[in-house]
């Protein structure tokens, strides 16, 4: 199982986790952040295999993420 | 054609009238916040077939300017602070080898790398010279976008004319602002300039140079370029005069912080202190005669400055110990009116200046 | 539950002040994954740039200098005279590396000088609003180049990492780039083998990264990642520009 | 519309977030200034804060020259957002003018010694058909309130800065500017005025 | 172990004294007259496990004392006035930084590349900061190889105390003369240097830095380094008096200058001129309130310098209009002992001092 | 009566300055005798270094500018911008190029300015008594480097020809010695080439000429000359080093 | 025939030329000359090719040759 | 010898050309009266000028602290070279003492108000067999002439200035400066002496 933290106060919706993902699963929010960004959701958590590209694309640290431990 | 007055940043006005002075060629370096200047030369020079460089620093910059004003063209180089900083052996070599050029500097705060913010803080660099050895250059003090435009459009002449660096010193807000501004459309005459490095064609070979190997070689040429920057200072003091004729208490200010300082003033008049302004345009040369004339009649000086106070040097050194000269500092915050009027109705109490104390209850009220 | 990507130690929580997109950020993160993998975050000093990393000091959680435009490199020779057994590098945009600062790069680079250069190059001037950068590519245009970049007039673009790669003193030289998560792995790979090749007293290194700067090229973030591909990349060829013996081995 | 207030109404301030239109709001109400014949003087506030961030500046029209070019309370604050809102609520000189966008501010005004006006509109510029002008109908609110500037002046003021290519923009202005007139007088005939 | 004294070139004491201050890093760059201070140090800084480095420029040397200062070194740089002009952004960003370090400035004539003789033109820029921005370093006028030494040593001790760049300020004759000297064996104490870059070990990090981004920031932070200044100002000043007792003429001079001054205050003397000399050894702070103090009783100055009147203007401010302030210059000449008499003896006559114009007319007999 | 051999119209009849031996007098007379050849002395402009060559515009019968140290690609820029009909050169040494004036040099190059540079390695700061310069030999004693240059502390000497020619600007860099007659021609073959290249339009050309120090070197004239080609060649490979296809042409 | 004119007065006795004569001709004068130097001298007149090898190598442009046109 | 002019000489100026050891004689008479604890003061013309022209520099030596460390007319001048006689004849103070090297100044002093004297060092030093000496059996002549100095305070400064493999040039040092010693004494008792 992936647990996805988004801190979505950092986020400042550049798409480019969204372009990155393999599965398609990251999208844009329809509610800004307190920033007045738009930020990203994860859209279905259940599809998410933990690569982590997101994160690695992601400039602003929104992205943490864990997996459970077999 | 009727000329027309234009709505312009103070950064594209300095741009505008540099090319209606007939500058031949830009060299500069990107800074906040004066960019505006060389993005706007970027644009126009090459619509009117004049040379615009990028230089890869202000220390290139300001030697691309050397070379191009020893090979005879008018020129111009633009920078803040820091980048200022940079430059002061390449003003120093101008200095010492008699080029005319035009210096824009328009002031952040500092030091180091500080802030963008816009200061008054370069006044010592500018009027005594930053860089090494005895020297000086004009240094002109604009505080509208019409006289950023008028006195670049001069800086130009007078460089020629004395063949001599010319400084505009202005500062960040002064670059960002706009004001309607009527532009000058010709350039100052043509000066010959028989000693320009073009090729040595008819003529002996001409050489620009700094270096004076013998002791008193070297005297003699300070000698003479003192004769020069004393004539200058004889010919080119330039200030201004508001409200002064009955003035009790005299602010001294230059650039902005002078428009602040006027709005200032008129709200003293209002209860009853009789200020005035004594706003020099050339901080060098500075003029020290007009304010030791207008010391005989005042009972204090406020000097007001966007620095921890340089210009009132100058003025004590003007005043002569005469009157108290204050200072008013706030170092890269445009000062407030109101601030000014407090520090003018305290002075004025002090000193034993007309006040009307009822209107400033009243006000306060 | 095990950790698989968070935040480096080596960074602080201050949220970056970068435009949305930048480049900056990632690198940012790639530097602190590098000093946190190799343990090194208490011994470690960098210097940042003037440009739009210049408060990278509050954000990098290890010490910090700002230096002068373009000095870097000598602040950091500076530090790492008086300071030899810690870990000192550079981080620095084109404008402040390539142009203003050009001499001191290129003497830190001549001497060997122990420390790690990261050379951030998004072809333009970021901080101070988009001016040509001396990285900045033919025909583009920035706000000093209203016209297009031309050869004639401003010369062609600065190849940094080939050019010094030709000192004797710089022994590891890479350019990467961060437009696509492939690339921002092998770009951490290269930040890691340039502070080993510090750790290990080899010599100076450097790894140039390409990078966006959505804000002042005027598009999108993803746009920026497409037009870095398209037009950086065949001009600044990627890959490890020179691997000198000594660091052979190294990795 | 208060006469005396009018004459009074030198200093501006105009304030929102990046691309909002705050500063060519500004540049085109200087710049009418200028058109009339006006004293004027217009300044941004510039910096990093800018990038991303709030975006503002002041703007003084006045009759004679102009000294201070800044000043802390002005006579007219016009915010364009929430965060403008929180900010320079305070700084409006007593019985000075403040313009909301209520579009974006849903917080209700707490000064009572200010004139303060809500108007929507990005909604209002939306049927017009182009949110961009939002900023173009606060203007016209502005000149209706205030009368510091003829309508027309603005017009003019945008068909020497506009290339070429937007001078067809120039009707669409025109009915923003209206608009916005429009919208303040059928809220001065409803709406309490707090002077 | 007794002391000894050894007979030194003033650059070579310099770097001496500046090994037994604790320097342990030296970044220079060769320029005349000062070249032996770097080229001492190449030799002697290997010998005691400390840094030489001959760096690129100046600008990467004056940046090389900032990263060394900010990683917590006793440092040094050097050079002379064309390479100090070059180093102006990197003072103010080590000024702004507090930063202590020290600067050796052996003067040369200017503008421009100039000479090699020896000058003292460099005092504006020294006194009034030629960088950008608001910002003051301590100025140490040495006049002799003993005193080079003594304040090189000291020059470690006040960098470190204010944590603010001194700056050393001879001219190339000092530089290039020999002298006895008794040179300081033990450094000043180490201070603590808690924000120094070292690593961030157990602590939380370290920064250095210049730039306050918010106005109030770069306001606040002026204004501390402001009262830092005046603290210096306050417990700095250092001036040495020569016969001032019973002065009727002050002779105020510093450095070089000041050592003929004292020749031909003697020569005076035996003409019946009451002359006397005060010497600035601190530049900034100014010895003020001391001259001010003099000039109640004084009938005259006279400021011999070489350069063409720069210490003079702080002078007149000290003396505040009180009485005569003359100028004897000289540019890049170190002056005759015998003018200076010519120029004290006119002096004396105009402003109806005490003179024995019957020794006057034997002398020249 | 043919004259073989004569002083050139290009340099004035002032007696040279420099030490008995020094190589900056032979290359004075080879760009003078090129300037006389391509008969362009009336539309010529020079910028002497500081260092040794500071008072070259007292030699060269052309007109000439002292440059700030370090800044002659600069001050040269400025010539020739506005003067761009007009030739335009640098006279520097090795100090003045290859260390303050780096950044100069590398952007004169980048941006293919038309001028050309004359640069004298002579591996020492001649002028100011000897002190290390970039281009100093590992081992070399100079008053800077008591102990001889170690790669350890002051790095290796800079290739700057080498170096610069990975410069898409750079269209004709040549590395040449002045040692003996043979290379003394040769050296004046590669110094017309440069001139010819900016002539035609091509590009930045710059020869970097092997000279000797006699004085700071603590040899005879003759030593200095054997010292040059034992120790300095090796490192310093001779030859056209690059000749851009836009330049093969020429000559 | 070549005629060679030494400007002896510009002469600092380096021996450059000396050192480069293929024909081995220049000596070094034992009167100094007003600079204080020794002045190179040519030995046998009759031999000297007029290559001009010495002149090259001349840093001071002491040697100046012509040739009798046949 | 008149020992009332001994007790006037503080100012010496040494001149020659580069590589007659005029610096070094310099520094040993410095050197020398640091170690009899007197005050001394040593400067070198320096610059280009030096590059294979003139070398010169001056000496001052006092009872008391030196003020000014140059001065115009030197107590005593110490000529090594025909461009330093011609440059330096006429600054010697009235009374004062000029020493000329007259293995290389073949031309007489034409000064009456001074005491000269004319010594070939050259030939005397070639007499020891090392002309690099020449410089020395000059300082011998001096302290002759003069007493401003011990003998042995000159070869204790060679000892504390010399490298250690050097120190076996002493002795002929010290009979370098006797050369100089007794041959003035020899002339003192033969040539006219034009006080
Ligand atoms: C001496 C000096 N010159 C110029 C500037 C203005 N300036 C600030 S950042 C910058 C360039 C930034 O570009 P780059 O190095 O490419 O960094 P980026 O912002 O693109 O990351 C310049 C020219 C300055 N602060 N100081
Ligand atoms: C700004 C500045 N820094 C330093 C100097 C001192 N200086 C004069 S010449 C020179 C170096 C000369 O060496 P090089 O360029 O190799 O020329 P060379 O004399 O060997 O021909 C230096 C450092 C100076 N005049 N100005
Ligand atoms: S971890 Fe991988 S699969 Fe999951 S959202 Fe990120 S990119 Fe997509
Ligand atoms: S990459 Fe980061 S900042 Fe950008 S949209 Fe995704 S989570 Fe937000
Ligand atoms: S301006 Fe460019 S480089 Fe700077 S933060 Fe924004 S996107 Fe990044
Ligand atoms: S010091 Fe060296 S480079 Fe300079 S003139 Fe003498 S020999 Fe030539
Ligand atoms: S011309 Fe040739 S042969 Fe004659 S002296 Fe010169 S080198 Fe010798
Ligand atoms: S090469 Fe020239 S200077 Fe040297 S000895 Fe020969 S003629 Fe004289
Ligand atoms: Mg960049
Ligand atoms: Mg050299």
């Amino acid at each position: 199982m992936v647990e996805m933290i988004m801190h979505v106060e950092l986020c400042k919706g550049c798409g480019l986790c969204q372009a990155t993902c393999p599965q398609d699963l990251l999208s844009t929010s329809d509610q800004v952040n307190s920033k007045g960004f738009y930020p990203v959701v994860l859209l279905d958590k259940a599809k998410c295999t933990g690569c982590a590209l997101c994160a690695r694309m992601c400039p602003d640290l929104v992205i943490e993420i864990h997996k459970q431990t077999a | 054609m009727v000329r027309k007055k234009v709505l312009m940043k103070g950064n594209e006005a300095i741009g505008e009238a540099a090319i209606r002075a007939g500058c031949q060629a830009f060299f500069g370096y990107p800074i906040t916040p004066q960019s505006e200047l060389p993005e706007y030369l970027a644009r126009r020079m090459p619509e009117v077939d004049m040379i615009f460089l990028q230089a890869e620093s202000e220390l290139a910059a300001i030697s691309m300017v050397y070379g191009a004003a020893g090979a005879g063209a008018r020129v111009m180089t633009s920078s803040s602070s820091p980048g200022i900083s940079l430059k002061q052996e390449g003003i120093s070599m101008l200095a010492g080898a008699d080029l005319p050029a035009v210096i824009v500097n328009i002031m952040r705060g500092g030091p180091g790398i500080g802030g963008i913010q816009p200061s008054q803080a370069d006044y010592f660099q500018a009027t005594r010279g930053g860089g090494h050895g005895d020297y000086r250059h004009l240094v002109l003090a604009p505080a509208s976008i019409q006289e950023l435009a008028d006195l670049t459009w001069e800086a130009f002449a007078l460089a020629d004319q004395y063949r001599n660096p010319v400084l505009i010193l202005g500062d960040g807000m002064l670059g960002q602002m706009m004001e309607p501004v009527l532009l000058p459309e010709e350039p100052p005459p043509l000066v010959d300039k028989p000693w320009a490095t073009t090729g040595a064609k008819d003529r002996e070979h001409n050489e620009i140079y700094t270096l004076h190997m013998g002791m008193e070689d070297l005297e003699k040429h300070n000698q003479r370029l003192a004769k020069k920057w004393e004539q200058i200072a004889r010919e080119q003091v330039r200030y201004d005069k508001f409200m002064l004729d009955d003035a009790e208490i005299v602010i001294v200010a230059f650039g902005i912080a002078s428009r602040v300082a006027r709005r200032a003033i008129r709200m003293a008049r209002e209860v009853g202190i009789k200020a005035g302004l004594l706003r020099p345009i050339s901080l060098w040369p500075f003029p020290t005669a007009a304010i030791a004339e207008v010391a005989k009649q005042a009972r204090a000086f406020l000097v007001v400055e966007m620095n921890l106070g340089q210009m009132i040097e100058d003025v004590r050194l003007a005043t002569g110990g005469l009157v108290p000269v204050e200072l008013f500092s706030k170092i890269t915050i445009v000062p407030n009116p109101k601030e000014i009027l407090q520090s003018l109705c305290s002075l004025a109490r002090r000193t034993g200046c007309k006040i009307d104390e009822a209107a400033i209850k009243e006000e306060s009220a | 539950m095990k950790t698989v990507f968070s935040r480096p130690q080596a960074l602080t929580n201050k949220p970056l002040h970068y435009c949305p997109g930048c480049g900056h950020g990632i690198i940012h993160r790639l530097v602190a994954e590098v000093i946190d993998e190799l343990g090194i975050r208490e011994k470690t000093i960098g210097t940042c740039p003037v440009g739009c990393a210049v408060v990278a000091n509050e954000y990098f959680n290890v010490d910090m200098q700002q230096a002068a435009h373009g000095r870097s490199p000598a602040v950091a020779t500076g530090i790492k005279r008086v300071l030899p057994d810690r870990v000192v590098f550079t981080y620095q945009g084109d404008g402040d590396l390539a142009s203003i600062g050009m001499t001191e790069v290129v003497h830190a680079a001549a001497r060997g000088e122990l420390i790690t250069t990261i050379f951030v190059n998004n072809a333009i001037y970021g901080m101070t609003g988009g001016q040509m950068a001396p990285t900045s590519l033919l025909g583009q245009f920035t706000t000093t180049t209203p016209y297009g970049r031309k050869k004639e007039l401003q010369g062609s673009p600065i190849r940094v990492a080939e050019m010094l790669a030709t000192l004797e003193g710089a022994v590891y030289i890479a350019r990467m780039s961060v437009h696509n998560a492939t690339h921002v792995m092998r770009t951490k790979r290269a930040i890691k083998r340039a502070f080993e090749t510090q750790l290990e007293g080899k010599g100076y290194s450097l790894v140039e990264i390409l990078s966006t700067c959505p804000t002042n090229w005027g598009l999108s973030p993803v746009e920026a990642t497409k037009w870095l591909a398209d037009n950086m990349i065949p001009y600044y060829p990627l890959g490890e520009i020179k691997v000198a013996a000594a660091v052979e081995g190294i990795n | 519309m208060d006469k005396k207030r009018e004459r009074e109404i030198r200093t501006l301030l105009l304030a929102g977030f990046g691309g909002q239109g705050i500063i060519s709001m500004g540049q085109f109400l200087a710049y009418a200034g200028m058109l009339e014949e006006r004293e004027v003087c217009f300044v941004p506030a510039y910096g990093p804060e800018m990038r991303g961030g709030t975006a503002n500046c002041l703007i003084t029209i006045d009759e004679q020259q102009i000294d201070s070019p800044i000043f802390e309370q002005p006579d007219v604050a016009v915010v364009m957002n929430l965060p403008s809102f929180n900010r320079f609520e305070y700084q409006v000189r007593s019985k000075g003018l403040l313009l909301v966008n209520s579009s974006l501010v849903n917080q209700p005004v707490q000064r009572q010694d200010i004139e303060a006006y809500s108007i929507p509109v990005n909604e209002l510029a939306s049927s017009l058909g182009n949110i961009k002008v939002a900023n173009v109908v606060m203007i016209g609110a502005l000149l209706e309130l205030t009368g510091i500037i003829q309508a027309e002046s603005i017009i003019d003021s945008m068909r020497s800065t506009f290339s070429d290519s937007k001078h067809n923009l120039l009707a669409l202005n025109r009915k923003a500017l209206e608009k916005g007139a429009e919208y303040v007088r059928y809220l001065s005939s409803k709406q309490r005025l707090a002077v």
